[in-house]
């Protein structure tokens, strides 16, 4: 679309074609993930930190030989903190590993049945990255207050979730995404609880920036085409968002005109 | 021979710098990050870096997560 | 998508890539509808029967010169019609216009304000017109009931209304629409109702076979680029069908393994 | 000359058969089609239907509709 | 109520105080029907008319013994009818088995699957039922025009499905509902797929004369508790309709004042 | 109902029949205020603090006059607050003016727009309020963490928001309602959002304690008549909530047996 | 002896009336209502109404039903 | 004579103790609170509790609110 052609999503300084991010968990291998993410067209690619497997077999294939740090914009995530202490700690190890890489995803659970953030923690886990010079994109509740607050401190990114990880809920509370939209300065991404692809494509219809999931896709049951489906309803509900919808009507409209019928 | 916690259990190691662990664990040109004593150690001083007794060392990569 | 090489959409002994039907109403001009119609890559597009517009300008363009019946499966639709008679007439006109190309889009409406269907009339004017050996695609409610007659007497496809024309409202009653779905041997198509980009995705997620539109598109504020919108949002929603969604959870599930953690 | 209801319009014409009358209105060539009475004239018949006295001629094309 | 006192709710020419019209079926016993309906405050019960059990114990208790027709108005039922037939030879028996009573509630279903009306075989049966004297109350699909038919043929009271029978889905498409409301001149009343309280609330604010229901009571946990939810919850959602609702806003609005504030 | 005769509402140590909690806030005047309150059937009753209207009018009429502490439990809130400080300020005045009176109702709030609470700040306040002696009912954001993070300071009822406060939307994302619920060990209300009847019911069936509402019946056309529907709404949702609601079912369900038809 | 299809099931009966048959049946005073051969018989004729041999009689009761 | 702020006014009073100052405004008897500097002045005090120059008073009510 001609129309679409300087349409980028910036983050952190850096453009990107795609607007879908997409996690590495879930899969059945490393094959299938690099086959599925290579269909969602993704460009950002989030990435857990964890303990090396030592002594198991060293030659095990690491996830970093089929995500291409040089090919994909790598965002370490911390999936599995639950204090902002922890969160901090996997962020420096993440910009060593990556060596100085300093985007990353913040993320700090409050407890192991939600996976909900904890997101008195999570602002003070944000200031500190921020005060470390990290870009920090934030996973957060919809919570509009806070949102503004993780902005103000110097996240680069907002991510509201749209229902618990891993839930496939869809966007539960689209209001709370819409007040978070208004405000915003920077992009605001959806994060967790896409479920299909019309749950993306109305993320994008409400005015976010991007969609990041990683469980839709996974847990489809044929992954590689549901990653086909989430790059396009991505695309399609941005090119909607931007096209502008009709308005909606409590009575019908004719599309066809009343005059010349000859009945 | 000094006792280190690595990843969480305690060893016994001949390894006197992190470069030495690493090459120990087989850990050599791959693509790993340590932190000794929630420190992190840059790559460029792994080679000067000493390991002490009882030192808690974490080697840690990248895996699959959302 | 390799998976969808053969996947077509197959109506009336032909097959079609493009599961994105569309009218040809409410555009500002034959430029624009033309230019909107190559960017949906709708193969099968709907036109309205009317009197020609006698004396006034014989040389004034022709829709049919934009929209080439050689390029295009063009569809008749009787809108407008009130009875069954006005629209097996309409009917005969249109095969007789495009020489004796026999698929027709029935629609027999009940009043203006809803322009919702006359089923009873709507049964009696598909009876007519296989018997009169036409193609009947028929625009119809969302009752299964109905749906299942018109099959069983030989409607080559059943297009119950997602809500009211040209209101935007999207599939008002999905329940209806999936017990339509399940029964049917016949392709079932998603007609009128669709606003936005989602909606267009969420009745092929339902397992629709296509989806006919007009008004969401002519009337976005950018048509051409709703237009491309909605060929992806069909697309998508398609390969979601196929893909197989995860299932909808009321807890989280952890994207990243909790084993390994370091903090 | 003869009164014919055109579209809806009374009118007088010259034309004796169909095709003569879609010649005098500049279809000639065009895509159109023809009913008399509420019965539609195949293409192949225009120019052998004669005109009479008072046919209800509807003379119709494909528009934008939905 | 003061304001409430003389809502009163007409049918076939008989006022009612209570807008709860309940069944008998799928109770565990007379004894639990009795007490349930008692907690409902219903005035009008529908019952079934079936073959006697002849021969087994003619001393067996009789619905009509527990739900006194000189203490309620019966409404007999063609449940279970596929014919317009049929339900016509229903209606005839029930009105000689009621002495004469004339008020009915047609129901011709489609399949036994969904229990969906057959709306053709309705419109007929409804036709020949007010033809032969009867005060027809119709179970129907929520197509307007349909809707509109039942009444210009002499249907006392329109009762399009708010989902399929059984099914406690409560409302699928509330907008219809609100179309059939706006044009009708006779009462409309919900009638089946109600499954909580809320659901016929809604019903009520929406417009509705009364709500009818049974499986949502019967077979809730406990049916006699549920009963007397349902009363109110009808009375709620009636007053809620007089009193008229507050307009929805997109933004807050404080219910205390700005002014005076001391910090 | 002998079922619920024990089905009394406690918090702080008392218990109460009305499960409906009150504003003051929007009436025309007082009397209307008290009418409606008394249609409304609540006992307890929230009132703002703010300064004295000094020297315009000494004896004008004061709320406390037609809404007597003697007759019903008077809930002073920190409406207004945008500070930690300024909430417990107007707590520790209130507690002054009401003579000891010790029930309060915490909300502290993020920006005007909204009227959303600022969480950071209402974790605060609630621990002080809790450690100066204070029964704190705390209005919050639907986040479960932070809801948690309350109960274990203290709090001795949680208020989530169902919508922005005056803007009458309803249960906007009842999933995280749910959420609070199950884990919740002190009463929860839900405050804030309820539009209609409905709402509140819907909000009991989900198995709330209470409801706290303003402006749904202040600014219904009729507050009265609206204060009598909230009362049966929330009534009726208790209830449906006690009584345990049917299963829904994607399919019918007949109400009258199919044995002994007769055609 | 003449022999009825009742209720749908074939049996022989001596009674020679409506009222005979619903007295044999132990319905005396009872709500019940009476077809047959799809034709409603009035309470006021079960008397004087015949039996026929073969005749299709239903009769019928309110049940629970919604 | 004293200048102190009440309700965020700046105005002179002759009172000298919280009660004459409620009195004064016509208080007498009335539900009111009283805050000074910040600090709440119990019912029980406003007789013995002396007013200062420059004090910030407030007299608060409860009002309608939700």
């Amino acid at each position: 679309m001609n129309d679409t052609v300087k349409d980028v999503f910036r983050i952190a300084d850096k453009t990107y074609n795609s607007r879908l991010l997409v996690g590495t968990g879930k899969y059945k291998n490393f094959d299938e993930t690099k086959t599925a993410i290579e269909a969602s067209g993704a460009e950002i690619v989030t990435v857990a930190i964890r303990r090396s497997n030592i002594g198991q077999s060293a030659n095990e294939p690491n996830l970093l030989d089929y995500i291409s740090p040089d090919k994909y914009t790598i965002l370490p995530n911390t999936a599995g903190c639950y204090t902002a202490d922890e969160a901090v700690r996997t962020c420096e190890l993440a910009r060593e590993l990556l060596d100085g890489h300093k985007l990353v995803k913040l993320e700090v659970l409050g407890d192991q049945k939600t996976l909900y953030p904890d997101m008195e923690a999570t602002l003070i886990a944000c200031e500190q990255l921020v005060q470390r010079g990290f870009d920090v994109m934030v996973y957060c509740s919809d919570d509009p207050i806070a949102a503004k607050k993780l902005e103000d401190m110097g996240a680069c990114a907002i991510m509201p979730l749209a229902g618990l990880i891993g839930s496939g809920l869809g966007i539960c509370n689209p209001h709370n995404i819409r007040l978070i939209l208004e405000q915003a300065q920077v992009p605001v991404l959806v994060d967790a609880g896409v479920g299909t692809a019309s749950d993306a494509t109305i993320a994008m219809e409400l005015g976010c920036e991007a969609v990041l999931m990683n469980s839709a896709i996974a847990h489809a049951q044929n992954p590689v085409l549901m990653a086909s489906a989430m790059r396009k309803a991505i695309e399609a509900g941005r090119e909607a968002f931007l096209a502008g919808r009709m308005p909606k009507k409590a009575y019908a409209s004719a599309s066809s005109p009343i005059d010349g019928r000859f009945f | 021979m000094i006792e280190i916690i690595l990843n969480g259990k305690t060893q016994q190691t001949s390894a006197s710098t992190v470069s030495e662990l690493a090459d120990s664990l087989g850990l050599t040109n791959k693509r790993f990050a340590v932190e000794i004593n929630q420190q992190v150690i840059p790559k460029a001083q792994h080679q000067q870096t000493q390991l002490n007794n009882l030192d808690k060392v974490e080697i840690v990569q990248a895996i699959g997560g959302g």
